[in-house]
């Protein structure tokens, strides 16, 4: 498989770069933020997503989707990436979608997934409850109850979590925090009794909540998967998830380097546009290497995620750790070589640098994933 | 100077008896600080008793000259000063750039009437300054600043942009560069000049930055008129006052990290990310960050040390300032981006309760701009290259 | 092509039955390596055997017409080979400036003739080449080179010294990098030419290195005499020839790593430094730089895989190669770094047998040249700024 | 305390400096390798450090010496930094003196200390066992055999262990491997019967050696300071060591440094000094930025060693942590900015690249003294 998008991936990705710069560029995120707007996307675009078969991308076309995979979502992320899109492409059509279509009985993906296809329902996922992502100190306790189960515990970080029509929970049904095996994954209801949602104002005004469950029942229908063995496919569907933000990444990092080049080649300083400077000549031809090679390292993972996917987690971990630093190097620059006026509201490169730490932070940061290649290797 | 001991002991006796407890906490919020000026507010009783008896004292400005309302310390009496402040934790009773800037560019420049006209008030507080420097299309290259003060008769009219400014709209004066010959090359034709900000022509817009907080502003001069003698040294070479203050500017700012103070890192990193059996962080990556940082903030902070100490002993080369600009505006930026890792989720929040209003990110974003303010960290290392090093065409 | 499936068999087939187990071993030292050329030796009886079967199909240069020696293969067909030789461990039969370097120039500059003659004695390994390009006072500005080539009738007279020439002191012939208009500017005026290195007039020195090898020389000329027809291309246009080859030396560089050959270097480093009972490497900040390594490994391997696929599909920049070029050299240098690091105390041992006459410190000083030899680091992200991203001045 | 040499320690640094520069340039280095010495430094230019009072630099007044103290120490290294020159200052002014001085009796005072001071005795300490500096991880064995012991176990990285006339030994005499109770040091004469000294020539060119116990037998006076209690008098000594090491790098580093400057005003590329271009300016900047702060951070740590002896662990730390990596970037950017003549043996900046390399492993890496700094900080 050659590392390039085909034919097909190029022009879907026209097709998202169309709509996303034509209806989202970053003053729509802007307005939503300044308006303090309740929903924090709109809904109106998600429609628009969804008639373009953007929302069924990864639903297999038996459930109303299109049956592609992660090099397709990952097109669609880079080009959210490039405008700061908030939508909720990530929570549904990729986490929410993947965890259904994986771990789903005929019954649940019947249920949920041509409503995700068609738009009409949207879905998150809860997996962090620390500062820092670590799945498997999953301590969410879910306990036999009847003839379901009932939750007990709090969830951080939950991507669209205050908008959403149902929650997919990992939870602890056996051994304790730090142990892989006794994770379930449980579909629930935010309307649920004792289940508490609070919204989370976060730096890069996009969406997440904090959620609380207060023995929160749920029938036995309700395991996504088997009991007990949510472990592997939580891992599976967080590497999607990594895949995709990784992407989303790479289109944040072109973005913002593609700006500062052009402000290099305008901004006049002693006399001389600031781009004639050697110093920040070499610092650009720096940042576009390791941009070029953190979007091949990233579509390496998407790739090995369609054709191994059990076999995807070391590709997966480099791609996440890469972009991170990546886009972190991206938007300290972008910052830096823009000078005062990078600092003000006014310009748009502060949103990409708050959303390059919120994009760092999720589904584990470069740190995490560092730690886990060594593990993989044994070292 | 008097008895180093004695002194000493008199001063934590003193400092002991007059610094309310509450004085002595660690500042945790922009209302801590207090400026002075017109409209200046106390934001509790303990901060006004506290900077009233530093005034008295002429505490505010220690090494300032009693004449101006300064404490007349010498050099190892303010050093215990400070040591004795730092030791219980006291807060500095006042912040002002009339203190930090001002006041050391008059001590050297100005005549006896604009010192004492402006240093008393500067010392007690009454008068809160701001400075007019950059503008807009002068950032870095500062000295190609086209705001321009048109001589007529004993006045001049000043017409034009600066940016950046900060509090601009609290402040009660600007010191400010203005360009009083359009004729001479580009670092001459600048004078060095006061005025007042309610002056009829002055006009300022806050700039909401990337942290959501506005400390600087734009500000606007629309035929401001101010007399000639407002001008601080001589008229056309207010470059060299400038440059002389830079220099204390950059000083301050290398010195703003928050170096050795509140809780080691490691330990705040703890409370969020956790630790192993042996007391390790539960992050090995994010320890190592941390150590190779806390190794890089304790050489710096011997440096800093050092280079008191080669002025004292006049060994030290005046652009040092701006090596020790660079490095520890840089080092602070570390510091956030570090702390923000270590926070994970708890640190994007932007306005809850839990998170003090998003203290820690709005304060990462404030870090950012460490490196450009006062000289970016590029124009640093150029005067570094240039002026220590001595290289070709730098 | 031939049916690819087919093709694969057909050669993973012959490989088993050809290539000797010895060379399917990792090459451990320089007598590994067969260079060819006049004075060549075989260092083992395998050796000899592998090179001649592999001479015989023409897979010393699989790519190459079948006139010329070569193996006729087209791009699929080649890769294939590639990629069975590379799942067999199967060592390459033949390394040579002439087949990477001189080769690809002659297929696209050169005339009948000097294809004719000079192709197929690569493709046999019966001439060792060299490179002549550098010169003492023209590093990384190789376009500013003094050695001049005067006309006389249907001779060229070299006089003039080249440094940095890889294995003068062996090879048979030289390509090399001359000044036929002394009056033309930097970039005109330079001719390629061909010329036997037993010429009158030739001689070369060997350069000690940090290292303690000599891998290059100073290279001499004084009055070499050489026909007019061996200039490959049009005389003066010689910087055209000089380019496209550095492209192909800087493709060359960027891969030349051990990405992904032997063993881990987690495992290398834990071999020193040991593990806890996890499983982790017994030096935690050591661990995390070298997964931070890996993770840019990885990643270039996959912008290397990606380059040759946009090649493919004809969307790649031509001057991508200086981007891959100082990538590929800076990790490289990270690696052995790293090496030196993990070897602790046994990796600063410069002689004994215990190691392997210095093997690792050795090595690790031999990649400092990685980020000079090809075009320095300096010289690729110019390359980048100008060519990729237009930046003015550049 | 100023961050300031002295008066009489900047005497001393001109003297050491005179002697240094004149008598030994990094030719001398090159002569002694070129000839393979087997002594590997000059005894006579030893004679003259005796007789500038070099050698007895740390030994007390009452037994010949000057009672200086670890700045005195640094500033000597540091100019031995500057030209490379193989000498044993370290090994016996420094690390055997200060071992003697803290630990040793009355009679093992007078009985070495007098000749060190004069230059007629040479020692060595011997610490190391493994790839990797582990004091605590001493393994070579000392047991109780009639009024003595008997030393069983090998030690590498022993500087000048191959021409010297007394060793200092950390041994075990309890516990096991990565404790710190039940070290212990021995005085060991090299001529003792099981003992065999291999000479290991180094990539820099100075003195080591491997060596190894076999029943080696000392009676019950050679033990150095308490049995079992070796410990905290081994770390101090290190300490010592360690400052010194990273004084040599300060003095390396500065040199390297001024060698590139002075490289960078000479030569011309593309009709330019390469000083002239901006992008080496910056790095050349930076660099310099990097050298004086590490010069503070080691000043600050062998003023900590002489005026608060029991808590410099961490300046020390930091210093030696430091020093390893201002002087690894030194070393680098000079052979890189050197280009090709940088990496011929011709030119000395390989030298000092060589000899960096040797001083960041010896007595704990950066690494190993980041991590101490992390352990005795409680993270």
């Amino acid at each position: 498989m050659a590392l390039v998008l085909t034919e097909e991936q190029s022009m879907l990705r026209d097709s998202a770069r169309g709509l996303i710069s034509d209806k989202a560029p970053v003053s729509h995120l802007r307005a939503l933020r300044d308006a303090k707007d309740a929903t924090g996307f709109s809904r109106e675009l998600w429609k628009a997503f969804a008639e373009m078969g953007f929302s069924g991308l990864l639903v297999p076309e038996n459930f109303g989707g299109s049956g592609l995979g992660a090099v397709e979502a990952g097109v669609v992320m880079e080009e959210i990436g490039r405008t700061l899109m908030p939508s909720p492409f990530l929570s549904t059509a990729v986490l929410a979608a993947s965890a259904l279509t994986r771990g789903g009985s005929d019954a649940q993906k019947a249920a949920h997934l041509p409503k995700i296809s068609d738009g009409s329902l949207l879905a998150a996922l809860a997996v962090d409850e620390g500062a820092k992502h670590r799945p498997l100190q999953t301590k969410l306790q879910a306990s036999r109850s009847g003839n379901g189960f009932k939750l007990n515990g709090a969830k951080a970080f939950v991507v669209d979590g205050h908008t959403v029509d149902l929650l997919i929970v990992a939870a602890r049904t056996a051994g304790s925090a730090g142990e892989r095996n006794g994770l379930t994954l449980f579909l629930v209801d935010p309307k649920s009794k004792g289940l508490a949602v609070e919204r989370t104002a976060m730096v890069d005004s996009h969406n997440a909540a904090r959620i609380e469950f207060d023995n929160v029942e749920v029938n036995a229908d309700s395991v996504l998967g088997e009991v007990d063995q949510g472990g592997a496919l939580l891992e599976g569907v967080l590497n999607i998830g990594r895949g995709a933000v990784a992407s989303e990444m790479v289109g944040l990092s072109e973005e913002v380097f593609g700006r500062t080049v052009t402000y290099l080649k305008e901004r006049k300083q002693f006399g001389k546009l600031i781009g004639e400077f050697q110093a920040l000549q070499h610092r650009a031809a720096e940042l576009y290497i390791d941009i070029e090679i953190t979007r091949a390292a990233v579509l390496k993972a998407l790739q090995t995620l369609d054709g191994d996917f059990a076999n995807a987690s070391a590709a997966v971990a480099v791609a996440k750790a890469r972009a991170g630093t990546t886009a972190t190097r991206a938007v300290q620059e972008g910052v830096q070589m823009h000078g005062g006026m990078g600092m003000t509201d006014q310009f748009d490169i502060g949103f990409f640098m708050k959303r390059a730490r919120v994009c760092q932070e999720l589904f584990g940061d470069s740190n995490y994933h560092a730690d886990q290649l060594a593990r993989m290797k044994s070292y | 100077m008097s008895d180093p001991d004695q002194f000493r002991r008199e001063t934590r006796a003193w400092l002991e008896a007059n610094c309310p407890p509450e004085m002595r906490k660690p500042m945790t919020s922009e209302g801590d600080t207090y400026w002075g000026g017109r409209n200046a507010k106390f934001s509790s009783e303990p901060q006004r008793v506290w900077f009233e008896r530093m005034r008295d004292k002429g505490w505010t400005v220690p090494d300032w000259p009693k004449e101006y309302g300064g404490g007349g310390l010498d050099r190892a009496e303010h050093k215990v000063l400070r040591e004795e402040m730092a030791a219980m934790g006291a807060r500095s009773p006042l912040s002002s750039f009339g203190i930090w800037m001002l006041g050391p560019a008059l001590l050297k420049y100005g005549n006896e009437a604009q010192k004492k006209e402006h240093l008393p008030d500067i010392a007690a507080g009454l008068i809160r300054w701001c400075q007019g420097y950059s503008e807009p299309n002068a950032g870095s290259d500062l000295a190609s600043l086209q705001t321009r003060a048109e001589s007529d008769g004993d006045d001049f009219v000043i017409t034009g942009q600066k940016i950046w400014t900060s509090y601009a709209n609290y402040a009660d004066w600007i010191f400010c560069l203005v360009r009083t010959d359009g004729a001479a090359k580009k670092h001459d034709g600048i004078s060095f000049i006061l005025f007042d900000m309610t002056s009829k022509g002055v006009t300022t817009k806050p700039i909401l930055l990337i942290s959501g907080a506005s400390p600087f502003c734009e500000t606007f001069f629309d035929g401001v008129r101010v007399p000639k003698s407002h001008v601080v040294g001589t008229v056309n070479r207010g470059w060299d006052v400038a440059k002389y203050l830079l220099q204390h500017e950059r000083a301050m700012i290398s010195g703003m990290g928050e170096r050795g103070v509140g809780r080691p890192l490691g330990q705040v990193a703890a409370d969020s990310v956790g630790s192993d059996e042996q007391g390790r962080l539960d992050d090995a990556m994010l320890r190592g960050q941390i150590s190779s940082f806390e190794i890089d903030e304790a050489a710096l902070s011997a440096a800093a040390e050092r280079a008191v100490d080669l002025a004292k002993a006049g060994q030290s080369h005046p652009a040092f300032s701006s090596a020790m600009k660079y490095y520890g505006t840089e080092l602070n930026k570390r510091r956030y981006e570090i702390l923000m890792s270590a926070g994970g989720v708890d640190a994007l929040e932007w306005e809850s309760e839990r998170s003090k209003g998003g203290a820690r990110p709005r304060a990462w974003l404030r870090t950012k701009a460490n490196s450009i303010e006062g000289g970016t960290s590029e124009v640093m290392l150029g005067i570094v290259a240039k002026r220590i090093l001595d290289l070709p065409g730098a």
